[in-house]
């Protein structure tokens, strides 16, 4: 598996302290850091917070900070908002935090920059009123390289749907931009519909149902979330469907391993969110510390990560998805 | 004991009931100050929590966590206490925001879109009254479908889009307070609300006739009192102050969307049942929903600062709920758990 | 029965007496009003199902009426319950999150024991439902608490266990057996045997409620609680014993909700309470007591589903289809209001011709 | 008055019989907070005869059928069946031992049918103990059939009058096999003819050896049917007799304690001109053109059967209740239909049948109670404090001698009677010109029925208009300058205060079409 044994985190630590001391300053250790995902108790976050997977919570432990995870009992702002205000109120010095909204939380997040605390966004951004975004896969990447991946298991033509999260998802609908655009460059493959989900498997599934309905000649099923695809792959798995609609998008691998094995996917992409959370923490670390300034152009070594240079959005780019299929899928378990 | 004990079917609801619904001033007495002793035991646990709890930015945070909620409970209270229910209030929020989001990116000004958003507030509780007062409809039935009708409105109005970009002097509601308080302004509204709300309910006309009604409909109406036209205006007012509360929540978070405040119907509800409003209507105090919503907030707050795992706030919620039925009835209970066992062994004669 | 058969002999003595013995004109009209009232959301149905294959004919095809038979499998049977629940005049808000619940540790008995037996799961499911169901049905029935205001602080309790024990875990359709996961796909023709049990078991449950004397009291409860105390119906273990049912149906279809969906965390079967109750009331069961079939609200369910499955075969935009089936339910409601007023005024016109 | 007065002139006691009691009361004592309900009651049922049980209202006698039916557990007293001393904990019990119970409002389930409402808890049953509907609808029709009534066993309960719901109920006795059959007051609503079926009923029941308690204030019907007939007053049993042995002017002074004395001719300045009209008041199913005056400082009184619609006359004049067709005007200005709050404005107040249900807020204070019609006159500056409430309560308490623990405590802690005053001081606090009063007196003792009485007349002196709806024929004759008598709906008759009799107006309120046939 992909999981970092303590001993190695250690290590890293040890590497990147001395990094760190190198392009300026040492990172501070005891600073109260409160990762916040945007809801509490789902597997993708849990993931990429926990300690137990090697995510955000392991970097700031090998770092010897305090770190812990919280957020509200449902995506929405009104539900993380409390969350991020008692944060700031119990005196945080870096909040990690993946937004449930660009704009819903400005106002609080501003409050808490000028109290001095270093925001760091992961998985989902607030561009306004953060620090540090760090992206698990650029925008436009993610966009276009489910467009290419579900290109060349459906020959580029076809009709093609998109079975997205809630209407207003953010990452979502900026991923949808993107495949837009990039399908322009497939003139035979047609995007014929987007459907909601709401990332709640029952509603997922009978969206692609009335889809599979609708337009009998679809070929392919871009799911860009990990709730939408796997209703999808459960729908598809029966032999009328199998290998005749493709579909692929975005899914942790234990989710797709019983589909990739009997064909029903062939191939989907996810970043390791374990990765993302570890990367956030030790940006979140570094820039608390003031270790690093955050000035475009900068670089810093992230432990185990290897070497981040923060781009001129003042983000971090964690690196291509990762394209999970039969020949590697089994190498994973998150 | 078993003496004194009559069967009637009769007389047990009526003793229940009284037990519930009469308007005994020493019973509502000991529910206020209960609820107020929870209140400051919650307070108590706060500040042992977290040295942070009793600073004013966190009473700005208590505030801010449940002022709509709690603007939303209160006309939903004088419903109750009339004897109905309204589950949309959360509904209309959501379709209050996503007109005010809708109107805005449209061009028109927020001055003039704040009356429009509480007019169309006004339009959704009066199609709750219409269909409850004159259609005759059950209103737990007629409120969970508008429940689902106006969320969807909201999401046609709106669809994918996310409208955020209000003007800084109206969306700084959400981090600044009151001038001169520690108060979010959602408070601020609330309390001038629920004086109004109580003084309507407990000194006036108006309000009698709800307590009435929510009692006893068909002996308010043989004292003259318009029954329908009554109910008919808690909808239209529950509308107005849920479409208002909608407007607050919108510039708190600077953000308009169609599913905002999903879902938050239940969390009114429950306030307003830990308020001590009889479910039954014809009981129940505005003061109690001032506790209860301060209760909610703190108790929130507090496991919130002491790193209580939020996944458990659900239970925390639900008990308080149930334990505010329950405590009542409790002695009931046990008295019919027991009268079940005594009369198990004292079975009469019986046909052979 | 000894008094009927005396009364019959006795009877022809009594052979003066003008007695007409089939039913009179009035009667045979009302009856057949009532009938169509659980008759005539069928017809929606139909016409439903006709307009919408008339303009996507695949609407009818067998794999589209799979997807909606499964979906309508697991309302239905929650609707089961609901009914019994309902009918005595009350309501189960809670099953939602019994049903999230039950899904969670039946199929996560796979994850920790790798080799468990699928009835041994089903059997999980359905005592964790059954135990849910028995505290709601005590505080109610014995506790004399309103079944509104426990059922909603059960249904954030229960809901709050769910998140406790699941935390941030997930059980994933690969963790799952293929014999498991065949429970929901396995089909005769393009019907899923799934939903030929679950047919059985509602039709079972509205046979049981409609021919046995236990049944029947809880239409009794609902209809009158006083007159249902002076005949003797124990009123507290009635509507305990619905209580519990409902709580156990709703733990078997976590099982099958599992079975179906694959992956489950906390958040499953998350406001279905809601859809239940519409299904219900939909389906002609009055929502305060005293009558409705368990049979109608299963067709309520199937109603719903087919609605909610014509409006995406039919193209209609995504942001449309909420706002349709709130206005459907509102509209079923009313409708369903002005049969039973016509129906009592009928009633009423025709007792007062036939009284002397 | 002195017992042992009516034990020499009837033979007491003393009634030697071969029988078997099949069950019997003694010394039964029922209280209710302050109210006692019962506190003596005795009463043996033989197999085989119709035993009466008279008295006036709020005797005691439907709290002593309650205790028979395990409705009411006696606080103190012994039940006897078969002469072994049982008790009854609950319905069923009673039930079980074969005591069926006629109760005076029937209670039926609205949604079931009538088979089932017939049936239930003891439904025929087929195999797998699966409920034989056909039997049991079968067996519905051969009840129906020995009541020669047509009634549809599979209809639904919902709709039916209450001569129907009645019988639904007598239905539901026989079904039962019982040995005890009590009915109390099964007549109330229905018309002779129904009457006459239910008589010839009850002799086959007794001729198989059922026991009957039979309760009705009909005193005719006593003579007809029963053998023996037992005297309640104030919850005491005064004495038991062979109705061979009596006659009914003897049971009414038993009953009453006195001798029936009509009301001397009060002068009181009636006022010619009519204050309230009603003209061709009309509502489909439940009443139709309905026409007459009350004029201001005259009482007049709306007589008839239960469920002739007298009720329904009151509601739709006060506005609760929606009419077809006509008009009601007050001082001869037309009222707004189906509006209660301008009925009120034109100065018309209601004392509804149903206290409980219609004239209180049970769980709401005395004080709120008798407010309740006043809060508009009683707010300053829009606001209403509870000083004021209450010091309006309690002035119109000392006028009607309303007896009460604290104005604050919950109207149903009183006594039905003070209940009562507590309706009319909501009514007369507003000085109506018009008072509508439907059975001012029931379930209310004697005592307090003179005060409200007292304060019916008073009021018609001090220039009221006054309609009085009460099925008790002495109250109607007592209070009524006109009486106007309906019958299924419609006004059949008319006596002034002279020219009334009891029998007059029984006959114009029971004399149906069978009967002119037959
Ligand atoms: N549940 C009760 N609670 C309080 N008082 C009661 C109750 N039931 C009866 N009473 C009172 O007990 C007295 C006797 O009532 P009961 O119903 O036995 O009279 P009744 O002889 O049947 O009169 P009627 O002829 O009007 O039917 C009345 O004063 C009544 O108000
Ligand atoms: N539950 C009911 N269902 C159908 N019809 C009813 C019902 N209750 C009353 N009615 C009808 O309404 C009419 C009037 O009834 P109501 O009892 O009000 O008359 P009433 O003369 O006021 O008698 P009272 O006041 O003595 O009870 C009757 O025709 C009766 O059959
Ligand atoms: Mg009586
Ligand atoms: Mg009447």
């Amino acid at each position: 598996g992909t999981t970092v044994s303590s001993s190695t985190s250690t290590t890293a630590a040890s590497t990147a302290t001395t990094q760190a001391a190198a392009s300026g300053g040492s990172i501070k250790t005891g600073l109260k850091v409160v990762v916040i995902p945007k809801v509490i108790g789902n597997s993708y976050f849990t993931t990429a917070d926990s300690v137990q997977s090697g995510g955000a919570l392991a970097a700031l432990q090998s770092l010897g900070e305090t770190g812990s995870e919280t957020s509200g009992t449902a995506a929405t702002p009104s539900s993380q908002l409390p969350v991020i205000q008692s944060a700031i109120t119990q005196g945080a010095n870096a909040l990690v935090i993946s937004a449930t909204d660009p704009t819903a939380l400005c106002p609080t997040l501003n409050q808490a920059m000028a109290k001095g605390i270093t925001v760091v966004t992961y998985d989902s951004d607030a561009p306004t009123c953060r620090n540090l975004f760090v992206n698990q896969a650029s925008t436009s990447q993610i966009g276009t390289s489910e467009v290419d991946l579900l290109a060349k298991q459906i020959n580029s033509t076809g009709d093609i749907a998109i079975v997205s999260a809630t209407a207003s998802a953010t990452n979502q609908n900026a991923w949808i931009g993107y495949m837009k655009q990039e399908l322009t460059k497939y003139p035979n493959m047609h995007l014929v519909s987007i459907v909601y989900g709401n990332d709640d498997p029952a509603t997922a599934t009978a969206v692609t149902q009335g889809l599979l309905q609708q337009y009998p000649n679809l070929k392919g099923i871009i799911s860009p979330t990990t709730v939408g695809i796997a209703a999808a792959a459960a729908l598809l798995d029966t032999p009328q469907y199998r290998g005749k609609i493709a579909l692929t998008g975005l899914a942790t691998p234990n989710e797709m391993k019983k589909y990739v094995a009997d064909g029903t996917v062939t191939s989907f992409e996810l970043w390791n969110p374990a990765n993302l959370g570890y990367l956030a923490g030790y940006a979140a670390a570094e820039l608390a510390s003031k270790a690093i300034t955050n000035t475009p152009g900068q670089t810093f070594t992230a432990g185990k990560l290897g070497k981040y240079t923060i781009a001129s959005d003042h983000s971090i780019l964690l690196g291509a998805p990762y394209v999970f299929d039969k020949t590697n899928i089994n190498n994973f378990n998150f | 004991m078993l003496q004194a004990e009559t069967i009637e079917l009769k007389d047990d609801i009526d003793s229940n009931r009284g037990a519930k619904g009469s308007f005994d001033v020493r019973s509502l007495v000991r529910w206020e100050s209960g609820l107020g002793i929870v209140l400051i035991a919650s307070l108590i646990i706060g500040t042992v929590a977290s040295p942070q709890f009793l600073t004013s930015a966190n009473f700005f945070n208590i505030g801010l966590s449940v002022g709509d909620i709690a603007i939303m409970a209160l006309p939903l209270t004088l419903i109750v206490i009339s004897g109905e229910i309204d589950l949309s209030v959360a509904s209309i929020l959501g379709l209050s925001s996503s007109l005010l989001g809708f109107l805005w990116i449209h061009g028109w000004p927020i001055q003039l879109i704040i009356p429009v958003v509480l007019i169309d507030g006004a339009i959704l509780g009066f199609i709750n009254g219409f269909l409850v007062t004159k259609l005759g409809l059950p209103s737990l039935a007629v409120t969970i479908g508008t429940l689902t009708l106006y969320r969807g409105i909201a999401l046609i109005l709106l669809g994918s889009n996310i409208v955020s970009n209000f003007p800084a002097s109206y969306t700084t509601i959400g981090v600044n307070p009151i001038p001169g308080t520690p108060l979010p302004w959602s408070v601020g509204i609330f309390l001038i609300l629920a004086l109004i709300f109580g003084v309507v309910a407990h000194f006036t006309p108006l309000g009698r006739s709800i307590f009435a009604i929510g009692s006893n409909s068909e002996a308010a109406a043989y004292s003259g009192i318009k029954v329908k036209q009554i109910k008919m205006r808690l909808y239209i007012l529950s509308g107005v102050v849920c479409s208002l509360a909608g407007i607050l929540f919108t510039f708190r978070l600077a953000t308009a969307e169609y599913d905002n405040a999903t879902g938050l119907e239940l969390n009114a509800v429950s306030i307003v049942l830990l308020a001590g409003v009889s479910i039954f209507g014809g009981r129940g105090t505005i003061i109690g929903v001032v506790l209860a919503a301060a209760t909610v907030g703190a108790i929130g707050n507090a496991l919130l600062l002491a790193n209580f795992p939020q996944q458990a706030m659900g239970l925390i919620n639900g008990g308080l709920l149930l334990i505010s039925v329950f405590v009542p009835n409790a002695r009931e209970l046990f008295g019919r758990l027991r009268g079940h066992y005594a009369r198990r062994r004292l079975v009469g004669l019986r046909r052979g | 029965m000894t008094l009927i058969e005396q009364n019959s002999q006795s009877n022809p003595s009594n052979s003066g007496s003008s007695v007409e013995l089939v039913p009179s004109g009035a009667s045979k009209f009302t009856s057949l009003v009532f009938r169509a009232r659980e008759f005539g959301i069928f017809g929606i149905l139909f016409i439903f199902v006709l307009l919408t294959t008339a303009i996507k004919p695949r609407f009818l095809a067998g794999q589209n009426i799979k997807f909606i038979l499964i979906d309508t499998t697991i309302f239905a049977l929650l609707a089961l319950g609901e009914t019994m629940v309902v009918v005595s005049k009350n309501v189960d808000l809670s099953i939602g999150s019994i049903l999230g619940l039950s899904a969670f540790v039946s199929s996560n008995l796979y994850q920790q024991f790798h080799h468990v037996s699928i009835v041994f799961v089903f059997a999980v499911g359905i005592g964790i439902g059954l135990v849910l169901g028995v505290v709601n049905g005590v505080l109610i029935a014995f506790g004399r608490v309103p079944s509104l205001v426990v059922t909603l602080a059960s249904l954030y309790i229960f809901r709050g266990l769910d998140v406790l024990i699941v935390g941030g875990r997930q059980v994933v359709a690969s963790s799952l057996p293929s014999n498991f996961l065949s429970v929901t796909s396995a089909s005769f023709g393009a019907i899923p045997i799934i939903s030929i049990v679950v047919a059985i078991v509602v039709f079972g449950g509205a046979y049981y409620l409609k021919n046995y004397r236990s049944g029947r009291d809880l239409y009794a409860i609902g209809s009158s609680e006083q007159a249902a105390g002076l005949v003797g119906i124990p009123i507290a273990k009635r509507v305990f014993t619905a209580f519990a049912i409902s709580g156990a149906i709703a733990g078997l279809a976590g099982v099958i909700w599992a079975s179906y969906y694959g992956t489950i965390d906390s958040t499953a079967g998350t406001g279905y309470e809601f859809t239940v109750v519409t299904a219900v009331v939909v389906g002609g069961v009055a929502i305060f007591g005293g009558s409705g079939s368990a049979i109608g609200a299963a067709i309520g369910a199937l109603l719903l589903n087919t609605i909610n499955s014509s409006l995406y075969v039919l193209g209609v935009s995504a942001f449309w289809d909420q706002a349709i089936s709130g206005l459907l339910l509102i509209l079923a409601i009313a409708l369903d209001r002005g049969i039973g007023l016509y129906l009592a005024k009928s009633l009423r016109k025709r007792s007062s011709r036939v009284a002397s | 008055m002195n017992l042992t007065i009516y034990l020499e002139i009837f033979g007491g006691t003393s009634l030697s019989n071969d029988k078997d009691s099949v069950i019997s009361l003694t010394g039964a004592k029922k209280y209710f907070g302050a109210v006692h309900a019962l506190e003596d009651g005795q009463i043996d049922l033989f197999a085989g005869e119709a035993h009466a049980l008279v008295g006036e209202n709020g005797a005691g006698k439907s709290t002593l059928v309650k205790i028979f039916a395990g409705l009411h557990r006696p606080d103190s007293g012994s039940l006897k069946f078969d002469g072994n001393e049982v008790f009854f904990n609950s319905p069923r019990d009673a039930i079980e031992a074969g005591v069926a119970v006629i109760y005076q409002e029937p209670t039926l389930f609205p949604d079931l049918t009538v088979a089932e409402n017939i049936f239930m808890e003891r439904q025929p049953q087929r195999s797998f103990r699966r409920i034989d509907y056909r039997s049991m609808n079968k067996a519905a029709r051969v009840i129906f059939s020995r009541l020669e009534v047509d009634l549809d066993p599979t209809r639904l309960a919902l709709g039916l009058s209450i001569a129907e719901q009645q019988i639904v109920e007598i239905a539901k006795a026989l079904s039962l096999e019982a040995r005890v059959i009590i009915m109390d007051e099964p007549t109330a609503a229905l018309s002779s003819v129904e009457v006459h079926r239910l008589f010839r009923v009850a002799e086959t029941l007794k001729n198989s050896g059922v026991a009957i308690l039979f309760i009705s204030h009909r005193l005719d019907e006593v003579f007809t049917l029963c053998e023996r007939v037992t005297v309640m007053r104030d919850g005491r049993f005064v004495l038991t007799t062979m109705s061979s042995e009596t006659n009914e002017d003897a049971l009414v002074r038993a009953m009453v304690g006195r001798d029936v004395e009509r009301r001397s001719d009060q002068i009181r300045g009636i006022d010619l001109k009519p204050l309230l009209e009603v003209e061709h008041l009309t509502l489909e199913g439940l009443f139709a053109d309905i026409s007459f005056t009350v004029a201001a400082g005259e009482v007049v009184a709306l007589s008839g059967l239960v469920g002739a619609g007298r009720s329904e006359v009151a509601t739709a004049i006060f506005g609760v209740r929606r009419y077809d067709y006509g008009s009601v005007k007050v001082g001869g200005k037309a009222l707004k239909r189906g509006s209660p709050s301008s009925a009120m404005a034109a100065g018309i107040g209601l004392v509804p049948e149903d206290r409980r249900l219609q004239g209180l807020v049970m769980e709401q204070s005395i004080a709120r109670n008798i407010a309740m019609g006043s809060f508009k006159s009683l707010k300053r500056k829009g606001l209403i404090r509870s000083l004021t409430e209450t010091r309006f309560a309690a002035d119109w308490s000392v006028k009607l001698q309303i007896k009460y623990g604290n104005l604050g405590n919950s109207v149903s802690t009183l006594s039905g009677g003070n209940q009562q005053k507590v309706v009319l001081a909501k009514w007369m606090s507003r000085s109506p010109k018009v008072l509508i009063v439907d059975e001012p007196t029931r379930g209310i003792d004697i005592g307090t029925k003179a005060e409200v009485h007292r304060l019916i007349l008073e009021l018609a002196k001090s220039g009221v208009a006054v309609l009085v709806i009460s099925s008790e024929l002495p109250e109607v004759l007592n209070l009524a300058d006109r009486i106007l008598v309906m019958r299924e709906g419609r006004l059949v008759a008319e006596f002034d205060h002279k020219g009334a009799t009891e029998e007059a107006i029984i006959a114009a309120a029971t004399l149906s079409k069978e009967v002119k046939a037959a």
